[in-house]
């Protein structure tokens, strides 16, 4: 694979007041890739996503996803990503169908009717479709936010924490649905701060610290408690 | 170079002093009091220049995303406040005397007190913002807004005062002054504008080596 | 925007009723603050009602974005591709129509506590109030965007939004005095003129920024 | 009523001296504190001159 990444990193820094939350970090991400980035709670996760997603500018450095700029053309990177966050940007009052409806027009699609109801049979919400948000578990919640990317078909998924609160269920349907996207040429980068599935979908592992990528590894046959040894290997190295 | 600029203010300053207070002649009507008027009418010009000048500071930011557009802006508006105290003490201090009062709501006083908050809420705004981009982003809209309300004000302010009153309360009409005192004016406006310029670029200096510190 | 925001009213219906109560209460506070005398409040009255729009204003339009705040959706709003300003246009519509309900509803409140006979000036007067209230919505609607992420936000929205009303408050004032009069709109043609330009500027730079309120 | 205003003179201009002083003196403070601050411990290209340079290096276009 000699392509261009989808996702391409360079000395990013973000600092806020005094505090450097990022300070150098590199990152390469290509299509039909999944990275999984590990950090202690505070060691800038979060803001590594929100960077990538054109949500806060880097103080130094560039963000490109697929071959544009963040900084620069933040709205032809919005086309291309997809973001799942804590918050799951649904409206607790409004129906799953609604909710859906309502992403759709503000992102310029005009969804018919049946292709809404595929989006909604895909993320398997279609018997919860008229009941609204507020009913519903975390779970459904974090499938229903998934379902508008079903219809915007993005090239790139941030994932933060994506597998926290779900249930065994949930956490291997999801498990599934990335792997298919990954498998359709996506690009994903998700966050965590303990390993349990994301291993299974993770190509690589990343481990944040000190601001950068402390190290950079591919998954192979690292089991998680490899993991969490490298880990405390490494981010007591640059703490 | 900067103290170039220092040294020709302070020179500046000194002059205005002197024009003002051993060349001038005492003005007729108002007496001494109207020796306020080089320190005051200044006051008001230079605060209006800076938030003109944070209007377009805005834009060049909002459009080329410069941070030295922003701290020309900050810089700006912190000055123009400054000077819109200024205005609206040394009003309130020349209206004892004259009408009698600490204040009045004359037209003049009550739109430099509306700008006076606007602009207060304009540092404030930036006081409260922890991310500087977005800050400076926020900012830099609300810069825009306000100066965009800044005629909306007066001439709101000028018909609330003087439609149902005779507008006779105060008017140093610059037909009816000596050229002595126009003169004396004159060389206030052009220190105090000086002054403007040494502490706006002496302010963004200080907001540069603030950002740096931190970055 | 309108559809949802509207459609998330009515389902919670929460800040309607709650605003509905709260212009109750100020015509209270009102009339214990100023004494039952009621030539005394008739010279008040223009004043009194703007404070009332007012203060509900700026309840109403603080709340602007508590949706997107408590359903974490403001970054999903963010990330929608496409032109930001189509955003505030529709929560601008929103806030116009929450306000005018809520203005309707305090002046008959007001009609009813202070025995006005609002049917005959009810045209002039609604003049005003749309003519004042776009202006108030546009940039509340805008503040409300800035001050939504913004620590201490219901201390800033209004401390930030009441200097920019001043000319917009002054007009409406001077406008709705001289209408309860029985005066016509021509004697009153400069402060609609006013009112007409504010609502100009202070939408079109509501639309104009906003992209860079939103964005981050 | 001439006699007594030279009080409000000089109260205007007392009050406007004692202003622009401080504020000119919390300049300089403020800008030598930064300066000793800039030059101690960071890069070293933490501006000795006063030249306006806009953030330094951070936007390199190339790849």
């Amino acid at each position: 694979m000699a392509s261009e990444p989808l996702i391409r990193v360079t000395g990013l820094r973000k600092t806020f007041g005094n505090h450097r939350v990022l300070d150098g970090l590199d990152l390469d991400v290509r299509a039909g890739e999944a990275v999984a980035v590990l950090g202690a709670n505070g060691a800038g996760k979060t803001t590594l996503l929100k960077v990538l997603a054109t949500l806060t500018r880097p103080t130094r450095g560039t963000v490109t996803i697929a071959g544009h700029d963040g900084a620069t053309d933040p709205e032809l990177v919005r086309r291309e990503i997809g973001l799942v966050a804590h918050s799951s940007y649904v409206y607790e009052d409004l129906t799953a169908a609604e909710n859906l409806m309502f992403w759709a027009t503000l992102a310029g699609l005009r969804p018919s009717a049946a292709e809404r109801a595929g989006a909604l049979a895909t993320v398997e919400l279609e018997r919860a479709a008229d009941e609204r948000v507020r009913t519903f578990s975390a779970g459904m919640k974090r499938r229903l936010s998934l379902a508008r990317f079903v219809l915007a078909r993005p090239r790139v998924l941030l994932l933060d924490e994506p597998f926290t609160g779900l249930d065994q269920r949930a956490k291997k349907w999801l498990e599934e649905h990335l792997a298919s996207f990954k498998a359709g040429g996506g690009a994903i980068v998700m966050t965590t701060h303990s390993f349990g599935r994301e291993l299974a979908v993770a190509d690589r592992i990343a481990i944040l610290a000190g601001g950068a990528i402390a190290l950079d590894t591919p998954r192979g046959s690292l089991s998680a408690d490899d993991v969490h040894r490298l880990y405390a290997l490494h981010a007591e190295d640059a703490s | 170079m900067r103290r170039l600029l220092g040294g020709v203010t302070l020179a500046g300053l000194v002059a205005g002093l002197v024009m003002g207070f051993a060349i001038a002649p005492r003005e007729a009507t108002q007496g001494n009091v109207q020796r306020i008027m080089y320190l005051h009418v200044p006051s008001v010009w230079v605060a209006y220049l800076a938030f003109g000048v944070v209007l377009v500071a805005s834009v060049v930011y909002l459009m080329r995303r410069a941070e030295a557009a922003d701290r020309l802006a900050h810089a700006s508006a912190e000055v123009g406040v400054l000077f819109t105290g200024l205005t609206i003490a040394t009003g309130s201090i020349w209206g004892k005397p004259t009408w009698g009062a600490w204040w009045t709501w004359d037209a003049r006083l009550t739109s430099v007190s509306i700008l006076f908050v606007m602009y207060l809420g304009y540092l404030l705004l930036r006081g409260m913002i922890e991310d500087r981009e977005r800050g400076a982003r926020f900012a830099a809209v609300l810069g825009i807004v306000a100066a965009f309300n800044v005629p909306l004000v007066h001439f709101s302010v000028y018909w609330w005062r003087t439609l149902h009153q005779p507008p006779s309360l105060m008017k140093p009409g610059p037909g009816t002054m000596p050229d002595i005192i126009v003169a004396a004016l004159l060389v206030n406006f052009a220190a105090f504008t000086l002054l403007y310029v040494y502490f706006v670029t002496r302010r963004a200096r200080v907001l540069r080596l603030e950002a740096e510190a931190e970055a | 925007m309108v559809w949802k925001d509207l459609l998330v009213e009515r389902r919670s219906k929460e800040t309607l009723n709650a605003l509905f109560f709260f212009g109750l209460l100020l015509l209270f506070v009102f009339q214990f603050a100023l004494g039952p005398d009621r030539e005394r409040l008739a010279g008040t009255l223009p004043g009194l009602l703007w404070l009332g729009f007012i203060l509900s204003g700026l309840l109403a339009l603080g709340r602007t974005f508590v949706v997107e705040r408590e359903n974490d959706c403001w970054e999903g709003l963010l990330l929608a591709p496409g032109d930001k300003s189509a955003i505030y246009v529709g929560k601008l519509a929103g806030n116009l129509l929450l306000m005018l309900a809520i203005e309707a509803i305090l002046l008959v409140l007001f009609g009813f506590f202070f025995n006005l006979d609002l049917a005959n000036v009810l045209p002039g007067l609604a003049v005003v109030i749309a003519l004042g209230t776009v202006a108030l919505a546009a940039v509340g609607t805008l503040f409300a965007a800035m001050t939504a992420q913004v620590r201490a936000r219901e201390l800033l929205f209004p401390v930030l939004l009441l200097p920019v009303e001043a000319p917009v408050l002054l007009a409406t004032v001077k406008a709705t005095e001289a209408v309860l009069l029985g005066e016509t709109l021509g004697s009153v043609a400069h402060w609609l003129k006013l009112l007409a330009a504010a609502d100009v500027v202070y939408v079109a730079v509501g639309v104009l920024t906003f992209d860079f309120v939103l964005e981050a | 009523m001439t006699a007594g205003n030279w009080g409000f003179v000089v109260a205007a201009y007392g009050l406007a001296a004692v202003v622009l002083i401080a504020y000119w003196r919390f300049l300089v403070r403020r800008e030598k504190e930064l300066q000793g601050q800039g030059s101690g411990v960071s890069e070293p290209q933490a501006s000795v001159s006063g030249h306006p340079r806009s953030e330094p290096a951070s936007r390199s276009p190339l790849p």
